[in-house]
């Protein structure tokens, strides 16, 4: 540790976390969402849409909902109606989308010959999934896997097919991970848009098809250079676990996806968001993908100075739940940003006590750093230096993936340029400072240590509150980034459902038990 | 130093009238001497002399990025140049509440909200919240003003609800995103939807955000546009001098007292 | 992505044919919104649309410098761009030096010299001296080359007396000062001297330097330019296999050799 | 000391510097030279030019030195034909212009009353030296006069009244110190230009009124903003006494002012090199003028990781001669720069190491700092990026002047906002990571105390070679820059004259006095 950090106040932090964690737990096991039973169809091979374009699992779910079904697993549903009619999965979707099938009409006796109807899917995707890992570890042993900090670039042309231009060119120059930033407001969709698409704003769409054409541009210039470039996307919003399914599916490499992002930036309802995460997050964990946390968003509204406790505190409860869904510390890559005002005399001082912080802590954590953006302007030059001086503070400090910012960020999304002179900045300073953050020690009791000293005893602090107050109830007043939030407000509520006694989702169970989780698919079973 | 010819103005780098610029692109097509020259063809189309790419870059195979200099031979009239500005005084906190209550004598309703599919609040906020922007406090300290802030992507429809149900003196609207004009039609929406409704005269309609000018504003028919830097105090006195010339104008019995 | 029309070649930047182009220049004008305006009319002039000054600065009341983004309207026909470039096939060293052995027989003499008021020596020196630049050596190790680097600042006439004296092959010239395009007049200078000597065509004559091309070679009357990143072997390449070609010429009967 | 250096070898080099200082003083206590006898004529307020142009010094010493008198000093001359034709010094040496007297008619013998007949001059140019070190002292005491690294930046339009709004354009902008730079090859002129001018290559010629000019530029705005803006010019090339005189007349604040660039940058010859760089130091010493050295420009040509170790041995040399002509240390501005090639793996350190080890072990020097040039590019971003690193580096290491770097370095001389933006880089790089260099301690061993200890090894192996070799052989070897000189070679050999035994140079005699010198005006009275 570089800080010499108060040991026994981050063991209280992460005992506050734990508690805060075990709470929200005991409402996210009692329900489920209409997204995570969409989730369940689209790991079951139901794809499509139907002639309103409506996707086929939204089609079955929202049908299965109407007819108060789902408080027992759409999967029960399904393997019923397959045995019944002696269909598969997917026609059975397609007849239920063109109201040839009515799931409500099944009876309502559950027996396990039923379930076993759907066992040869369930097997079929999750070694679809394991098969992805496989072949991920494959590249990484047999390619450049990079060095932290990795580089991390995004597209967002709005046009997939653009989108791989990009990528391509960003990954030859350097690049170790791309993501696709997606659609304004793909988040406040309650489905998932469907096929190729090149049209969107500020982002492309997250769709299936998008996943599969990048995931291929990827690995062909991961072939060709030598290195395997990693593909990312953003498992947030109404449909975090459907996300998560297909980007198992498509061996994404990580994934936005944060415990409480949804409910603070998008106003979803907050059982809602903690029921779809945890699942989302149990995928995630089960396809070895890094999930990237949104601790940065916070920073955008609020003071980096003044709120840095928040960034900290909602790291430990952001890594408290992802173990709750079986995701090793490996996989956790907590999210902190470089966002104080450039103006502050020592800012840069208090930037590196924030990311040093966040390594002794986290030290197994994939930390992800994102870059400054909130006062960036139209000053390009500034911004680009702005960004140096943050890649410095990442290789400074052992950060492990680095989201490189744009010079431009103030005026447009990237363009082709921008990416390739955000890379060579980076690769400049990584190299040329490579291990400054060795070479240095941090003055016992100087600048540095007391701002991180600080900004611990403030998080402790916090979080011991939230322990008291309950996580839910803290959110009403406005915690984190001055945004309130009430257990029954937001979008999405609509969609939670509580769980009867006879729940059933096979992945859930399947994943938990490989992962050692205790199975909460059933509430009485736990 | 020459005297500038202000009706002839010119780039300038280190020398009067040298008309120095920079430029920077990047070109779809393959890294070298012909894309290069490419470069420099463009930029002699663009009526540069002199023209030197200074840089060009491999981005990957299907694309390069030039940066270039040159001598613009192009010149400004800056004599002939009109720009609208909102017509305001600027004053602070304390005059511009005093002037609402001794020469309006009562509070002024403003609705605010970030539309359509638009998240970014921070600029709303900063004119609206309590705690304001850059050491001023926002709107909703003013006591002689009654500030609702809807907040993110609200549809338009809300909006203009929200200024009925309220019957507000002004509606305020922000707008970050523009990738590919969405603002504008979103900002055009509204005043239809105004329109529509029969109250975009009753209103005081102002735009703001990073890409927003008090010009492009009048053109989508706001009242006023407020852009980066814009302080609450700004758009408090603007508000308030507005309403007051408004109430003039339907009783003219009051025109003395300016 | 559609197919780049190389007709009709426009800048790019996340979108084909988007057009986008960044510009960076002062105007000798104040700071504040008439001056954003003249930057944009100026803008305008040069051809580009949606033009967006997102940053200005005042730099102490007498200038503003800005940076803005537009869409250029203005596209090149690639296909049909013709950049002249030193006829040379890349050699090694050793090949080289091989090539001199047993087409010429005998050492080529080069005289070099930074000319006129420039001391920027670090480029020719590349070229020449010994120890060579990035990983290769220069001329003066080439066994086959016989090289007089004579340094910084040498008048034209020293030059042209010591090419005289040596009997030298080529004669190599760099500029690195362009300030005010002194390195245009001094160039051409040294051709006149060389024609007035009456040596012209007996010597290969080569220029280089950060802003030289062999386009601006050739129009001054030079046989080739380099630019930057030139290395020492595409120098010796270039004036043994010219040395050939003009041994050739000059005896027919060798002409099958080749 | 951050470095732990080892300071027996410290010791070993200033002790090496001094023996070689002083062996190179043996000689130039023996010779005077043309331009150091035209500064004598300046001081003593001969000015203008002939009707060819020739400025009335130039013509005056020719004339001396055709007719031999040189070698007995030009005011001896000079008080004679003042007393014997009852004439002022102006009036003397205009009429020897047009050739209506000649100095060696004067008859031979040299008394005092002679002398005394300049001692009115000399007092009153010291006076007006002594009012200008006054009016500095005041300045600075009662207007803000910055904080370190003060920032340095050049205009060089060609056109002193252009030069005049770009300064002051950069002075609002914050620029501490303006330098303007010299037009092309001026260095090699044996004669200072006269007059304002408005032609110049890459730079503004010299003058004395152009000095001036710039000097109520600035004078002007250290008044509208209430902060001192110093004035820097060249002190360097065929004439640097002369320019010397010029700068403590018109109160310049820095010289670049080196006892080897002429030699080894300019070809100069050395003995005249030294011999005016010993003068030319006293006059700045008498003026409190602080000269800045050159050791960056071994740097454009050899390579800065590499010859690292030739910088310090510089500085250790040119500290030491600097001494001789009465510097104290905080007028000794010793330069370094900022130039490992950017691609070097942890270049970075090496950097820090090599300026701080400047700090360490000339603690009370004001250490310039020269930005990056030799590995500038057309890439203006990536240039703003080293740029800012070098920033970093030298509010890290504690800079007292920092040259700024330009964007736009490999492409042409400043533009107006190129120093604009320059300026806003180093505020916000020196403001964000104030006290970075406070804050760190260096591992013991690690990177760069090692880089360091390396260098300061190789630097006192460089100077006892020196030593034993002599300064003036040795460089005939191309110690420095890998440029080798010879005794005899160069430009402005014919300049130097062998010192008479009744050589006189009254300025020397007084300002000796006055900075505590053994004088050295007549070799016989040493
Ligand atoms: C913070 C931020 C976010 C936050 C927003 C949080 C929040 N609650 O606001 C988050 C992370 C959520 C976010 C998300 C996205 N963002 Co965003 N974001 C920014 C960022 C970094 C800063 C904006 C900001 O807060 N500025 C500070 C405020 C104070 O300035 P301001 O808005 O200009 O406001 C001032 C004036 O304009 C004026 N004003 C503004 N509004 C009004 C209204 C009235 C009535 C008046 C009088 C005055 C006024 O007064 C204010 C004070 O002076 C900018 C980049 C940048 N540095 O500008 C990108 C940026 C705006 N975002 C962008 C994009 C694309 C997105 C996304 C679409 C990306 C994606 N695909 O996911 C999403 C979608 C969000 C959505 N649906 O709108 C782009 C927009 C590109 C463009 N030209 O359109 C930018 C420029 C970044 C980029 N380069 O890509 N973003
Ligand atoms: C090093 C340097 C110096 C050194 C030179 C030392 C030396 N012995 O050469 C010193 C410090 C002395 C110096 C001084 C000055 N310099 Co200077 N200097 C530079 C600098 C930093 C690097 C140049 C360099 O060495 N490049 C590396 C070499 C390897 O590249 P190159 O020259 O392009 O050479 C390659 C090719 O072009 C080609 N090539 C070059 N010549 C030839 C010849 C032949 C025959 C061939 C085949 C190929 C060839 O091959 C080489 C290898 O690939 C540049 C800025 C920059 N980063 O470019 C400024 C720069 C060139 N200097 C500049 C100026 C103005 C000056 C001064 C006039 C400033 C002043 N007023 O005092 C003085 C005057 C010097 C003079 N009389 O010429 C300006 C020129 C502006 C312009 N556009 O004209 C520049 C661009 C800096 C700036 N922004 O102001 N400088
Ligand atoms: C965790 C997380 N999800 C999603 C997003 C993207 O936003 P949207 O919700 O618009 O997709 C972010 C943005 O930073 C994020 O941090
Ligand atoms: C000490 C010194 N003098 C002078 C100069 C400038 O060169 P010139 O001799 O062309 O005036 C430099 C350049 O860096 C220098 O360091």
């Amino acid at each position: 540790m570089k800080l010499d950090l108060d040991i026994s106040k981050i063991d209280k932090c992460r005992e506050c976390a734990s508690d805060i964690a075990d709470r929200i737990m005991e409402q996210v096991r009692n329900v489920t969402t209409t997204t995570c039973e969409r989730a369940v169809l689209r790991l079951l091979g139901v794809d499509g849409v139907d002639r309103a374009g409506v996707p086929l699992p939204n089609v079955v779910v929202d049908m299965a909902h109407q007819a108060g079904l789902l408080s027992d697993g759409i999967a029960t549903y399904m393997a019923r109606a397959a045995v019944s009619a002696g269909l598969s999965l997917q026609q059975v979707a397609e007849k239920v989308a063109c109201r040839q099938l009515d799931l409500a009409d099944l009876g309502s006796a559950s027996c396990d010959c039923d379930r076993s109807a759907v066992s040869g899917a369930v097997a079929a995707s999750l070694g679809r999934i394991r098969e992805n890992v496989a072949k991920r570890r494959e590249y990484l042993s047999r390619l450049d896997s990079g060095t932290e900090p990795l580089i991390y670039v995004i597209v967002a042309t709005g046009n997939i097919h653009e989108d791989v231009e990009q990528a391509q060119s960003a990954a030859k120059a350097g690049a170790d991970i791309i993501a696709v930033i997606r659609s304004t407001a793909q988040s406040l969709l309650d489905y998932v848009p469907y096929g190729a698409t090149t049209e969107g704003y500020g982002g492309t769409f997250a769709t299936q098809e998008n996943f599969r054409i990048m995931r291929r541009g990827l690995d062909s210039v991961s072939a060709e250079t030598g290195r395997y470039i990693r593909l990312v996307n953003y498992c947030s919003g109404l449909c975090m676990p459907e996300i998560a399914a297909m980007g198992a599916l498509e061996r994404l490499d990580m994934m936005l996806n944060d415990s409480m992002y949804g409910i603070l930036f998008r106003d979803i309802n907050m059982k809602r968001t903690f029921a779809d995460q945890y699942f989302s997050r149990m995928i995630n964990a089960y396809a070895g993908i890094i999930i990237n946390t949104g601790e940065d968003n916070y920073l955008t509204t609020a003071d980096a100075y003044e709120e840095a406790h928040t960034v900290l505190a909602s790291q430990f409860i952001n890594e408290a739940l992802a173990h709750r869904s079986g995701l090793p510390d490996s996989q956790i890559g907590l999210g902190h940003a470089f966002e104080i005002n450039p103006e502050m005399k020592d800012g840069f001082l208090c930037e590196v006590a924030q990311a040093q912080m966040a390594r002794d802590i986290f030290p197994n954590a994939p930390l992800k750093y994102m870059p400054p953006t909130k006062y960036m302007t139209g000053d390009i030059f500034r911004g680009y230096l702005l960004n140096g001086m943050f890649n410095l503070a990442g290789v400074m400090t052992g950060q492990s993936i680095q989201l490189l910012g744009m010079l431009t960020e103030a005026i447009h999304t990237p363009h082709v340029h921008d990416r390739y002179l955000a890379i060579k900045n980076a690769k400049y300073v990584f190299g040329s400072a490579r291990h400054l953050g060795e070479d240095v020690i941090f003055r016992p009791d100087g600048i540095i240590q007391r701002r991180a000293a600080q900004v611990l005893a403030d998080t402790a602090r916090m979080l011991e509150y939230v322990r008291d107050q309950g996580l839910m109830d803290a959110m009403g007043e406005g915690i984190f980034a001055g945004i309130a939030r009430t257990p029954d407000g937001g979008r999405g509520l609509d969609g939670v459902v509580a769980r009867s006694e006879r729940y059933w989702n096979p992945f859930e169970e399947a994943m938990s038990a490989q992962l050692g989780l205790a199975t909460s698919s059933n509430p009485s079973r736990r | 130093m020459p005297q500038v010819d202000l009706k002839n103005v010119r780039p300038y780098g280190d020398t009067l009238d040298d008309g120095r610029v920079q430029l920077g692109f990047s070109l779809p097509i393959r890294y070298g001497p012909e894309a290069k020259e490419a470069a420099r063809q463009l930029v002699i189309k663009m009526g540069l002399e002199n023209v030197d790419v200074v840089s060009a870059h491999d981005l990957g195979g299907l694309f390069t990025y030039f940066v270039v200099y040159g001598r613009c031979i192009h010149s400004v009239d800056v004599t002939s140049l009109r720009v609208p500005r909102v017509q305001v005084e600027q004053m602070d906190f304390f005059r511009i509440n005093d002037l609402v209550r001794d020469k309006l004598g009562r509070k002024i309703t403003v609705v605010a909200a970030c539309t359509g599919s638009d998240a970014h609040t921070v600029g709303i906020d900063a004119i609206i919240n309590m705690k304001g922007y850059a050491g001023e406090y926002g709107l909703e300290r003013y006591p002689w003003f009654r500030a609702h802030n809807l907040g993110a992507q609200v549809p338009n429809e809300t909006l203009v609800a929200k200024a009925i149900d309220t019957g507000a003196d002004a509606v305020l609207v922000s707008q970050v995103v523009t990738q590919k004009n969405v603002h504008i039609a979103n900002m055009t929406r509204l005043v239809d939807l105004l329109e529509a409704e029969g109250i975009r005269d009753d209103v005081i309609l102002v735009a703001g955000g990073p890409r927003i000018t008090h010009e492009l504003a009048l053109e989508l028919g706001y009242d006023a546009g407020f852009g980066p830097g814009t302080l609450p105090s700004h758009v408090a006195a603007y508000i308030a001098q507005e309403m007051i010339r408004k109430e003039h104008r339907t009783s003219p019995d009051l025109g003395e007292e300016r």
